[in-house]
């Protein structure tokens, strides 16, 4: 059974589909690339597979479930969890505090919260600042703290919305070593305009433009794809 | 210790020197100030000296229970002159009959404070405004067939709405047409209420509720042009109006307590009294306060500074003040005395004792 | 037919002065994002500025229009300048609370100063004109008249390109804005005290036809405070549009009815329109 | 053109940036690199005033330390800040017009043309609220927004940051294109490679303070460097 | 625990004050000190956690003080009505929230700031609650009474504040009001969560305001449900400091105290002062005084501390 299958789905904004008739289905353990244009729509399916918007047709199911109308927590307590394109932290709580409010996704549950808090924070790199409030960090890191939030969830699917943005080479290195990790629990969806470093992890790579899949396959099938060279890539080093 | 001589007989008083009722508290604070420097001026009451202390209870209910509990527990008071209002009056209501200590309700005009409970330590020291629409009506039965749809105006507060129900029955025994018009407290907007006057084709208009209000809903008939043959409204006589209305103000009927014009020896006396001291006429206000503290010397002389017996005294005596015959009813609401009815009459609020001498009918607005 | 236009006039007439206490309301509200609970004072600030000029000078009450404008306008700006400024980036509820103590600082110095009791004065155009069988007064039609003309110089200043538009995007985000060239600070100064020389000419105006008291603004202000909602928050032509429609529907309701169903039903209407509408009856176009 | 000196930021008891001096000749296109809290941020918002600091700043000249922000904007700094800070609930064309605030009408519809000729994107999308913009689009916006002003002095912090590689490329083009007209930049790039290969000059940062700096070519190929700040 | 335990202490001797020969006016400042804490600390776990402004929890607690006085008054014994006071303040306080709950920001406050007002207009209509003049208790029961009800009512709430706080239910509350939609998406069902602390802070002024129905026996509309008592339950952990458990204490404390010394020493300035201070703590002390204090003994420590080493 399929971790996640979204069939048919859209979702328009006014008279801008940004959804158009999306299939898009994960595996268990796979690390699937999510990739394309700016403004192809990408952080529109993560939104309507984690809840945050209901898609106007098409159907949502994870795990087998059907959970197109569910909202976004009941989403998160299966096992579905994100981090946002644009970080949002609860600022005035610790670091620490933003993971302690996670509910953990059902049959997941811990009882050591703390350690598990702590344990994320360290493969992210951030122990030092468990009790520093989340306003105090930079951009970079809170983009690394909003991974380690998302594990907190102990999800079955992670969909990760750019999550090498803004972090240095090193540190790039360090995170994807992180979400090689995570494969070996959840599914990974990660969205990603850094190809040159994404590409070469992934299982399966996937491109939209303009709301449709254009492309699917191995990285290799897709780095020679001319559709995606053109609509995406282009001929610049950072695209090879 | 035991009380000596010199020792001061203390009265508690809190009054609401701030917020929304604080124009009326200060002129019964003056009231109570004098009567207060004549008593002592006489070696106070049975030989000691009395001492008023006075608290601001910010027009608030809350306050006003906490005050009244500090001046009888910390302050020690034997009785105490009541607040303004019948929110404020009835909490500290509460507090004085836990403590048993006598209250007069100075300037309580609301008597449904003793009609929604008993009372036993708190008495009505100012006429009940059940009557007061009561002088308007009578003009209107002098002045024969001339009046036949009256418009009541009231608030929707205890008090105006208990006016109002008199008035309504007797307008009825009367023989004549009446309709009431209710506005919220608070209304900014009258043109409404003037339209529906309008429309009722009233005659005659008696507007029951507070001062600004009055005020406002003048103004509005005045720009509507709507000339009803009288008009009263209840607190008309105050000074107020004229500089509110200047020449509009003529043919007005109000109500007054108390007026500093009253010709009685007592009267006479006060104003005086109270010219002296302040520099200038007293308000029904500050009469009252006065009374208050006649009634209550009266009580202390009699029984001593012993709370059982003061009550006793206020609750079942009769006795002439400046306000008039002090006396209750059973309840403890004020029976005796009764409002005077006034009417401007070129720029001077004149008391209107024979009805058939009042100017009539009103004069058209200029 | 004379009935219907009678009462669509009393309406306008209330309705445009609560449209000018909503404008200052939803001025501040829409440049500093600030529920401003002392804007009652202020218009206490202008109806007892306009007393005192006309009883103790005996000009008429029109020239406390533009002296409380320009009395408002400088408190405003002082006001800003010591409390105001402190709050910008505060969270909402820290500006409200500060706000609100202003309020009642207000209300013991305006006590303190004039007791509880009615200021009033007679002074003023009187008298009534009759048109088709409307009769309207002269004192209504002054305040008729000043409304519109404060309220379209006011909608004039900040529908000019520049001003609104600084406006808006401090309102946004201040830090943006200033390195956007912006002038942040003048532009909260600006609005701050133009919005308190509105109250200021309000307080004028209900000084001309009802009596002053130490509370007379804050017996305005929660009326402001609907009107805004209603408009939508910060919506300065929302604003307008809602007191408008506000003032008929209390004049016909109340008519109709009475006066305090008239204002539950108001209030009614009000949650409701809140509850399906949260940006305000006009206000979801503007925030798209 | 740029001539900060000895220029500190405290967030309460923390050090973000420990006295850094940097110059920027009219022209020059400066890269400043370094790790997550290094204090690059930190410091760009200290030169547009947008944060307390010490330390001197100086633009052509002229000591700008103690202006305000928008004093410092009209002087000529563009600037397109980390995490793109746009009027969210403002559209796309009203965010470019704030963008031009101190310029009047015919330049401001020039700048629109231009914006719009560079991003066509945000041509389309023109009337949308800026919020509910893709995170792409976004950071076109705040460039574009940032040029509206036709600033001598452009900082930019971290703008390939959701960008697509073939947009990436794009921007780097056209702000080699401005350099070439004399506009002098200043760069925050986490994305090392491609600022260092198009940057006159390069300071790297870490821990508040300026580790290293030097011609970008020579950061570029400095193995020690690379390895210990960028990875 | 510790902070169980002292609360619980302090509670004790709060209580016993009307039969331990205490003057009856210093009892009664206690009293409100203690109405005034429930009142505060109630508003703390809606408005302070969540993040949701309310301005309607004096009119929670005069729903309270009203169906407490028509019960008694229909003889009910004071249990029952106390309790029905508990329930009719939380069903009301379930309309109100499954309705405005849903708005946020600005939108929400001035929701219940209108609620306030309809609601004292509906009372003013209703010939069952005394319409215009409000009703009255019919007997005058003795202090002791509510004086130690209320006592325990604010010690349990603010105990019970306190876990609310340190539990993670109190960190998602506070998640909530840091963004919510972020809080969806890490599994908090925000609308059950804001829904159930509302409801729970209702039920604690309902209890409050039930409790002071016996102790001033009177109950006019105007007062009951001015806007005025909603303004102290949220002054008073401004004051003190919002968020914590200890705030409200302090700021009730201090209020009633210096309301009551205001009105000594500065009888017809102490409206001027009262406002001043409020102004100065939001503008200076933005943690309020529980706060402040914490963060100068956090630095007397770290001084001490630095002492320390340097020897
Ligand atoms: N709430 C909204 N209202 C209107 N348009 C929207 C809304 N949200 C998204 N859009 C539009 O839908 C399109 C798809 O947006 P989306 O955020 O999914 O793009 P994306 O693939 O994530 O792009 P990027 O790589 O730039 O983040 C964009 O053009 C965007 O402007
Ligand atoms: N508002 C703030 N309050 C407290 N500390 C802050 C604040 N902003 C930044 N800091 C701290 O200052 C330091 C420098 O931050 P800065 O944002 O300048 O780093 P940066 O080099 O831009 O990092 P990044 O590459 O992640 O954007 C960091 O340790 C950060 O935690
Ligand atoms: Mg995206
Ligand atoms: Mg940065």
């Amino acid at each position: 059974m399929s971790c996640l299958e979204a069939a048919g789905v859209r979702k328009r904004f006014g008279g801008l589909h940004a959804v158009d008739g999306v299939d898009f289905t994960v595996e268990p353990g796979e690390l699937v690339g999510l990739f394309g244009p700016n403004g192809a729509g990408k952080t529109t399916l993560f939104n309507l597979i984690a809840g945050a918007y209901y898609p106007d047709a098409g159907t949502i199911r994870f795990g087998g479930d059907d959970v197109t109308r569910f909202p976004a927590f009941r989403r998160a307590r299966l096992g579905i969890a994100r981090t946002f394109q644009v970080v949002r932290p609860f600022r005035a709580l610790s670091i620490m505090e933003n993971l302690l409010a996670v509910v953990a996704s059902e049959g997941a549950l811990s009882r050591t919260p703390e350690q598990d808090a702590l344990q994320l924070l360290a493969g992210v790199g951030l122990a030092d600042r468990a009790n520093d409030p989340a306003g105090s960090l930079t951009l970079g890191m809170l983009k690394r703290f909003e991974v380690a939030r998302a594990l907190m969830v102990q999800p079955r699917l992670i969909l990760l919305d750019e999550p090498l943005a803004g972090l240095t080479d090193g540190e790039s290195a360090m995170m994807l070593r992180l979400i090689e990790s995570v494969k070996v629990r959840a599914a990974v969806v990660m969205v990603e305009h850094n190809v040159r470093l994404a590409l070469p992890l992934c299982d399966r790579a996937v491109v939209m433009e303009q709301g449709r899949v254009i492309a699917q396959g191995t990285p290799a099938q897709i780095r020679s794809d001319p559709a995606v060279i053109h609509a995406y890539l282009g001929d610049t080093p950072e695209g090879g | 210790r035991p009380v000596t001589a010199a020792d001061p007989i203390k009265i508690g008083a809190a009054l609401s020197l701030t917020g929304r009722f604080s124009d009326s508290a200060k002129y019964v604070q003056e009231g109570y100030q004098l009567w207060l420097q004549e008593v002592n001026a006489h070696g106070g009451i049975n030989g000691r000296p009395v001492q008023l202390i006075t608290y601001d209870d910010e027009s608030n209910p809350d306050t006003a229970a906490v005050l009244t509990e500090r001046l009888i527990s910390r302050d020690g008071v034997v009785a105490i002159l009541g607040p303004y209002s019948s929110p404020i009056t009835d909490a500290a209501a509460t507090v004085a009959e836990r403590a048993g200590v006598p209250m007069l309700g100075t300037i309580a005009s609301d008597s449904s404070i003793w009609e929604r409970r008993k009372l036993h330590w708190t008495v009505q020291a100012f006429p009940s405004s059940t009557y007061d629409h009561e002088g308007f009506l009578k003009v209107i039965a002098s002045k024969g067939k001339a009046i036949k749809h009256l418009a009541i105006v009231y608030e929707e507060s205890p008090f105006s709405i208990g006016a109002k129900n008199w008035a309504m029955e007797e307008a009825k025994k009367m023989g004549l047409s009446a309709e009431a018009f209710g506005y919220a407290p608070g209304s900014q907007d009258f043109s409404s209420i003037v339209e529906r006057i309008i429309s009722s084709k009233a005659d005659a208009v008696s507007m029951g509720g507070y001062y600004q209000p009055s005020i406002a809903l003048t103004r509005k008939m005045i720009e509507r042009g709507y000339n009803p043959v009288a008009y009263h409204f209840i607190q008309a006589a105050d000074g107020v109006t004229k500089t509110a209305l200047a020449g509009d103000a003529s043919g007005i009927f109000g109500r007054s307590a108390w007026e500093s014009t009253f010709t009685d020896s007592a009267s006479k006396t006060f104003t005086a009294a109270y010219k002296a001291k302040f520099n200038r006429l007293p308000s029904y206000h500050s009469a009252a306060a006065y009374a208050a503290g006649q009634v209550l010397e009266a009580a202390i002389k009699a029984k001593g500074p012993d709370k059982n017996g003061i009550r006793d005294f206020i609750a079942t005596t009769t006795m002439p003040t400046v306000l008039g015959t002090y006396k209750l009813n059973s309840k403890l609401q004020q029976e005796g005395y009764r409002y005077t009815l006034t009417q401007w009459v070129s720029g001077e609020s004149k008391v209107i004792r024979d009805p058939a001498q009042a100017l009539w009918p009103k004069p058209a607005w200029k | 037919m004379t009935l219907i236009l009678q009462l669509a006039i009393n309406g306008l007439v209330f309705g445009s002065l609560l449209g000018l206490v909503a404008l200052g309301l939803a001025l501040v509200f829409g440049v500093m994002r600030l529920v401003n609970f002392a804007h009652g004072e202020f218009i206490t600030l202008g109806a007892y500025a306009t007393y005192l000029l006309v009883t103790t000078t005996g000009v008429s009450p029109l020239w406390g229009i533009p002296i409380a404008a320009l009395l408002g306008a400088t408190i405003g700006l002082a006001v800003q300048m010591l409390v105001i400024s402190r709050l910008a980036g505060r969270p909402e509820l820290e500006a409200l609370m500060a706000t609100y103590a202003l309020s009642i600082v207000g209300l013991g110095l305006f006590a303190l100063a004039f007791g509880g009791d009615f200021r009033t004065y007679s002074a003023g155009p009187a008298g009534n004109v009759t048109l088709a069988g409307v009769v309207v007064g002269w004192r209504s039609i002054t305040v008729l008249v000043a409304c519109v003309i404060v309220g379209a110089a006011t909608l004039a200043l900040v529908s000019r390109a520049r001003t609104g538009l600084g406006f808006r995007a401090v309102a946004q985000n201040r830090e943006a804005a200033a390195a956007c060239g912006v002038n942040v600070v003048a532009s909260e100064r600006l609005a701050f005290s133009v919005s308190v020389a509105l109250a200021a000419i309000c307080g004028a105006l209900i000084s001309f036809i009802g009596t002053t008291t130490p509370n007379v603004g804050h017996e305005w202000l929660l009326d402001g405070f609907v009107v805004v909602i209603v408009g939508g928050l910060g919506s300065i032509s929302g604003a307008l549009v809602a007191a408008l429609a506000i003032g008929l529907l209390h004049s016909f309701a109340s008519y109709f009815l009475d006066d305090s169903w008239a204002q539950i039903m108001t209030y009614v209407l009000l949650y409701v329109a809140l509850l399906v509408r949260p940006h305000g009856l006009l206000g979801a176009r503007s925030a798209t | 053109m740029l001539d900060v000196r000895n220029v500190a930021v405290r967030y309460g008891q923390a050090l973000a940036v420990r006295g850094v001096s940097l110059r920027a000749e009219t022209g020059s296109w400066i890269a400043i690199v370094g790790p997550n809290g290094a204090g690059k941020t930190s410091l760009a918002r200290a030169i547009c005033g947008l944060v307390p600091h010490q330390g001197t700043i100086a633009i052509a000249g002229e000591d700008i330390s103690k202006l305000p922000a928008w004093e410092r904007q009209r002087r000529g700094i563009g600037y397109v800040p980390e995490g793109r800070q746009l009027f969210g609930a403002m559209s796309v064309e009203e965010n470019l017009r704030v963008g031009a605030f101190s310029r009047a009408g015919a330049e401001v519809r020039r700048g629109l043309d231009e914006a719009f000729a560079l991003f066509p994107r945000l041509a389309e999308r023109r009337m949308q609220a800026a919020a509910t913009l893709s995170g792409g689009e976004q950071q076109m916006l705040a460039l574009a927004r940032a040029l509206m002003d036709r600033p001598n002095l452009l900082l930019v912090d971290e703008i390939s940051w959701g960008l697509m590689p073939l947009l990436v490329a794009q921007v780097f083009e056209r702000l080699a294109a401005l350099n070439a007209d004399g506009l002098t930049i200043v760069q925050i790039e986490q994305n090392a490679h491609e600022v260092l290969r198009r940057a006159t000059h390069a300071y790297v940062m870490a821990a508040g303070v300026c580790v290293f700096d030097g011609p970008a070519k020579s950061v570029a190929r400095d193995p020690r460097v690379l390895e210990s700040y960028i990875g | 625990m510790r902070f169980a335990a002292i609360t619980v202490a302090a509670a004790a001797l709060a209580a016993v004050m009307p039969f331990a020969g205490v003057s009856v006016y210093a009892g009664t400042l206690v009293y409100y000190a203690a109405y005034y804490l429930v009142l505060g600390q109630a508003w703390n776990m809606m408005s302070g956690l969540t993040g949701y402004v309310s301005f309607t929890h004096g009119a929670l607690a005069g729903i309270g003080a009203y169906t407490a006085v028509l019960a008694i008054n229909g003889g009910w014994p004071i249990t029952l009505a106390l309790v029905a006071a508990v329930a009719v303040t939380a069903f009301a306080s379930l309309v109100i929230g499954v309705t405005s709950l849903r708005l946020r920001g600005t939108a929400f406050t001035f929701a219940t700031l209108f609620f306030q007002e309809l609601l004292l207009l509906g009372v003013r209509k209703l010939p069952a609650a005394g319409g215009a003049a409000g009703t009255t208790l019919q007997e005058i029961l003795p202090t002791s009474l509510p004086h130690v009800l209320m006592v325990l009512t604010a010690a349990g709430a603010t105990i019970a504040f306190a876990l609310l706080r340190r539990s993670r239910t109190g960190v998602r509350l506070l998640a909530i009001k840091g963004d919510e939609d972020a809080a969806a998406a890490v599994g908090i069902d925000a609308t059950r969560l804001k829904i159930g602390v509302f409801c729970a802070s209702a039920a604690l002024c309902g209890l409050a305001g039930g409790i002071h129905a016996l102790f001033i026996a009177s109950l006019h509309p105007e007062s009951v449900f001015s806007v005025d008592t909603s303004i102290v339950a949220l002054a008073v952990p401004l004051i003190g400091g919002v968020e914590t458990a200890l705030g409200p204490v302090a700021g009730a404390i201090l209020y009633v105290g210096l309301r009551e010394i205001l009105q000594i020493v500065a009888p017809s300035l102490h409206l001027v002062i009262v406002g001043l201070l409020i102004l100065l703590v939001t503008l200076f002390l933005r943690d309020g005084i529980i706060g402040a204090a914490r963060r100068l003994l956090q630095r007397r420590r770290t001084y001490r501390a630095a002492l320390e080493t340097a020897r």
